[in-house]
């Protein structure tokens, strides 16, 4: 068992998925030789050849539509799109091709597609390549979104997406690709889809959070916990479906809510959480909802980057805020 | 300033407007049964085409989009495809479906807003229709990459109508299927129009074939009312493409006789003179008075045809109509092979308030 | 004063905005000879000229990027969308640049660009022509969102985004086009951007909706009515930025919220709404918020449409539903 | 088959590697003066390049896209437009926007991570640094179609590298520009390497000049090393659009001599023999080759030059690093003219939350 990377869970669990499935093929820029800017795909053209393993000309509508006809032939195509804020140009046939084939033909024809992509800031990145658009893939029947936030998720979550009959997005969350280290078998076993991850057990507040902002929700966690504020933290993992049982149990049993995001706050997916709880469990909530998201601007240049990203301090005042009622 | 690169488009027709042969004809056209069975199918969708439109008129269809006057490029591109090929097609070649074996009943289905129309019975991994201009293209190249990797020897014909190629999905598509040599035809149907946009206003190539060349895939014309040119040339594509030669681009100079679809007047935008001018350089007479110059063909047999036309019509049109309606939950049912819980939940809520009936 | 339809009056307000500002482009797919499929554009090329009202050749991302240009240098760019559907290919241009370019340039060069485009199903159209993808452009920051439902208000407000000097989506509800003729006041008058509108003044519940389900809420309150339950209800209107106070305070009088959108549920617009009411007005609340939305499937052919969008009896339940408690 | 078009693709070269003519030189290449001017600015982009870098090396500076190698590209563009042309920059053609009058403390502001340093002092129309690749092409099309509509005498010039031309978006733009005849020039840098993907794995195309033929826009390709060669063209190219006679799709042919950007590591995927040919062929080298053999260059005037553009360079960095930095605030200001009210609320709180400072 080797302690490894986030970005280095995802190369073992493809290079397992190619090594299991002669029907998994590779395809994105600049993931053969170079092995992916992140290095993501590092080592496995040389492994796998230039065929299973293909850089693609500099097109990601042409990333997405191509896996489609690779797909409905019974390929399972892993498409890299290389940063969050390039994926627009592939949206089209995701959302009107990929989520639909499946449904349109009456299960004649399938997409056994997973589009990896890095998923928000704080890298110091140029413009568009710190992007959380999550919510944009979210609201598409046909699709699920996964977003990991350690490791071995990463490792099993990928490896279910692979192998999952349908299309999945899987955000990586850019920041954390090489942020800290976890034991991870590389044994093939997949995770289960679908569900949510409780990060930590408490009793006063619920906060819901997924990719990189578990990081600062765990701390702001920490640091509430040394004031006696017990917090329940919910790694969302699933960002479509969204396990609203796992959410609304948890709020059941501490009556506030905290959802904490990077994405912009207009009607982003903490939207909808907050929304299932006013529907569902209204009577079990003792205070307010609160959102901790990026602002409604567009992500600024990384100069104000932090500026933007929710940090611990926000959390922990809006932690407080539910607990002032 | 020196040359480096040098590019021609070339022109083939077989059959001339009054049916005349142009020179030889390749040996599929020497076989009468076989250009008597493409003749029976553009009768077929001729007929067809005026069917569907009356069942629009009538309320008992949905928009329909008609393929009067493109016949021929759509038959002679199905006949030249072999059946492990696969089509992808845009919403009106009709011809190329039907011999590859979708069923007028599955065309009507289609068109009334059911989804189970695209379920062909006949060519499973066909694709179905695809409303969004140009996004099939990649599909089509990313088939051909699996052919490729597969080492299969099949190949994949995106259709896409003179309008879409100028769409950028089009062209990424032909860029990507030039470098990979993949086993891709693009056939674009150049029938003058993209609803009121002439093809003069959809770009300022003097030919659509000549598009190929951004992405090194060589590309012609071919009159693409002259079934027997198109079959022609279409199989010398396929045959290239087997051969790892890689992908053709063929523009077919055709015209659209008929309106967009039925919710569009051509009146409106369409010289009448240029519609009639079409008239005389149609698919139907031209085949037709050369199988009759060849003595296989004469009124009896057209009546006879027609006839059996007539009945396949209207045995499909009734089975079109008692077919089963689709229920509220089917919109449920093929999202996911694994649906995620919550959708059972909706699934019986939409089954509480079912539409009210029409 | 005429009474138009709803399609005449944009037809209107874009004929006076040609005839005012010399600025003025609109460009499209079949917007010239044949004024639109819709017939929006109607006689306005024959009007105004090839250059000022084009036919663009057939490309949806095209007619986003050129618009961006033409703006930049100063014109004010009226861009059509025949359907929603076919909006995607566009997103990239709207969201990466349009968006964006004043922010980017700190103010240097700007977008002035309407993007209109028909929004909603039930007209019995083929795939792609039918659906509701609001909540795509109102997450983004740096546009606004609009969505008319009478005569008057597409007048007015068409005129308002056109002048307006950043980009504006203007989102056409397909089933009203021609539902209703109103008495509109070619004056060149512009409403205000930004605000909902009270529909119907009532007591007991708040309905926000908007577009073509205008329609459907406004039903629902006349049947509900007959049985003395008295709604408000509110056309949303400006989909982005949401006129919260207005929906606030109606619930603060009201104390029930029900939310009526065509739009899939999940992460639709209809979140943000509820997720709202539940941070800042949830001791107003007398009962759950309710949603009232197409399903979490695509949008089906046009042979279920009528069991997808949301009908006059789902919305009497939900209503009825707030009032159990 | 009869042949119904034909293209041709030509290549202009000037200044040979070693800066020999071959031929006659225009016009503006009589004027030692002005190759003077252009020589400076090679040197003054390479010499800013080597700066940038270092300070990305020692945390000064964010990413940076150097130029080193294609300079002459840059500036030969730059030297044909006029003021009053507008600029359509992907990210790293400083040689151009520097000609144009952006100041080498914005573009350091700009990788710095400040939108500030798009706000351009100088050619207050030019368009931005464009990340997306080929995004930018389709504004270029939109300026000029504004200016056609105007009818203004000027031209849009967009950048494009040999990678970004697999964008469907480039296409569409150059098809539109083909289309209506704008006055649009497309430069297409062809530096060898989109990243760690060859321009030979890009396209099928022998030339990536020939993606004009798809929207019916002459294409052709001029050694982007040489400067006179480059500027020749681009100002051919410029009069033919300012004449009402459309677009032109230019292919430089050069050498990205640097990593892709500092995050990059080219070693990894490019063989070492291949980059110490293209040093070879560099361009700093051949023109000053050539004002040497006409007696306008010797060490003297380098060493010279050298000092005051490294004079230049250290002003700009000591502007660069005491510029002001963005206020928290400055994330709201800009988005809208009229901003909804909830932003200034969103500011207030953003404003009570500053960042760690760095
Ligand atoms: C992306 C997209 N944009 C717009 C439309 C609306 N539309 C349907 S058909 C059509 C014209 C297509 O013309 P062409 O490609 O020449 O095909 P034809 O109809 O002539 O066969 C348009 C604009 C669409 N279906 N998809
Ligand atoms: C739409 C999009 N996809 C991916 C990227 C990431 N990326 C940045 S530069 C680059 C390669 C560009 O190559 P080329 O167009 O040849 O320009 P060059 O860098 O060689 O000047 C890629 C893939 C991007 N910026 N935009
Ligand atoms: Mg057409
Ligand atoms: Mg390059």
């Amino acid at each position: 068992m080797a302690r490894v990377t986030l970005v280095e869970s995802i190369n073992l669990a493809l290079n397992r998925a190619l090594a299991d499935d002669p029907d998994v093929v590779l395809i994105g820029e600049d993931i053969g030789v170079n092995g992916g800017v992140f290095r993501a795909t590092q080592g496995l053209q040389q492994r796998y050849g230039e065929w299973r393993v293909q850089d693609t000309p500099l097109a990601e509508g042409l990333i997405a539509g191509m896996s489609i006809g690779m797909a409905a032939q019974g390929l399972r195509v892993v498409a890299e799109i290389q940063f969050m804020g390039f994926m627009y140009p592939a949206l089209d046939q995701i959302a009107n091709h990929m989520a639909r084939l499946r449904n349109r033909t009456r299960g004649r024809l399938t997409c056994p597609v997973v589009i990896r992509m890095p998923h928000g800031g704080g890298i110091h990145a140029p413009e568009h390549h710190s992007e959380s658009l999550e919510v944009l893939f979210c609201h598409h029947a046909g699709l699920r979104v996964v977003c990991p936030s350690t490791p071995a998720a990463a490792y099993g979550l990928l490896l279910a997406a692979i192998r999952d009959p349908d299309p999945v997005i899987f955000l990586e969350p850019t920041r954390l690709y090489r942020m800290a280290r976890q034991e991870v078998l590389d044994n093939g076993n997949a995770l289960p889809l679908d569900r949510a991850q409780i990060l930590r057990e408490g009793d006063d507040v619920t906060l819901v959070t997924w990719g990189a902002m578990t990081h600062e929700s765990l701390q702001a966690a920490q640091q509430l916990a040394q004031r006696k504020i017990s917090c329940e933290v919910i790694d969302l993992t699933s960002l479509s479906p969204i396990d609203h049982d796992c959410i609304l149990d948890s709020v059941a049993h501490t009556g506030r809510l905290v959802i904490v995001h990077e994405a912009a706050r207009n009607a982003g997916l903490g939207a909808e959480i907050a929304a299932t709880v006013a529907e569902r469990a209204l009577y079990d909530l003792l205070a307010p909802v609160e959102r901790v998201t990026g602002y409604d601007t567009v992500m600024p240049y990384f100069g104000l980057e932090k500026a933007y990203i929710p940090g611990v301090d926000r959390i922990v005042d809006a932690v407080l805020r539910t607990l002032e009622t | 300033m020196k040359t480096v690169a040098q590019f021609a488009i070339g022109y083939e027709q077989l059959l001339d407007a009054g049916g005349r042969p142009t020179g030889e004809l390749p040996a599929f056209a020497q076989d009468a049964g076989e250009l008597t069975r493409m003749y029976r199918m553009m009768v077929l969708c001729r007929m067809f085409d005026a069917k569907a439109i009356n069942l629009q008129r009538t309320g008992q269809l949905g928009t329909y989009a008609p393929c009067t006057g493109q016949e021929a490029t759509h038959v002679g591109v199905g006949a030249a495809m072999r059946p492990e090929d696969v089509l992808f097609p845009v919403y009106r070649e009709y011809g190329t479906q039907l011999w590859r074996g979708v069923t007028l009943t599955e065309i009507l289905t289609y068109w009334a807003g059911d989804e189970t129309g695209t379920n062909f019975a006949g060519p499973r991994q066909d694709f179905p229709w695809c409303v969004p201009i140009g996004s099939q293209a990649p599909h089509a190249a990313g088939a051909a990459m699996a052919f490729r990797i597969r080492g299969e020897p099949r190949c994949a014909v995106a259709y896409i109508g003179e309008g879409g190629t100028s769409q950028g999905a089009f062209y990424e598509a032909v860029n990507l299927a030039g470098a990979r040599r993949l086993p891709t035809v693009f056939v674009i149907v150049n029938n003058g129009w993209a609803i009121s946009v002439p093809a003069s206003a959809q770009t300022g190539a003097e030919t659509f074939a000549q598009k190929g060349i951004a992405g090194g895939v060589p590309g012609m014309q071919v009159d693409g009312n002259d079934v027997i040119g198109v079959r022609a040339v279409m199989e010398a594509a396929l045959a290239r493409a087997r051969a790892g030669e890689g992908p053709t681009v063929i523009e077919a100079l055709t015209y659209r006789l008929s309106d967009h679809t039925t919710a569009d007047d051509a009146s409106r935008y369409r010289p009448a003179d240029e519609l009639a001018a079409a008239w005389q350089r149609e698919p139907l007479p031209r085949l037709r008075a050369y199988l009759a110059a060849q003595g296989h063909w004469d009124d009896t047999r057209e009546q006879q045809l027609r006839a059996a036309c007539a009945a396949e019509i209207d045995a499909a049109v009734k089975g079109y109509q008692s077919r089963p309606r689709p229920a509220v939950g089917a919109m449920f049912e093929h999202l996911f092979a694994h649906p995620p819980a919550a959708l059972a939940e909706q699934r019986e809520q939409a089954t509480r308030y079912p539409p009210p009936a029409h």
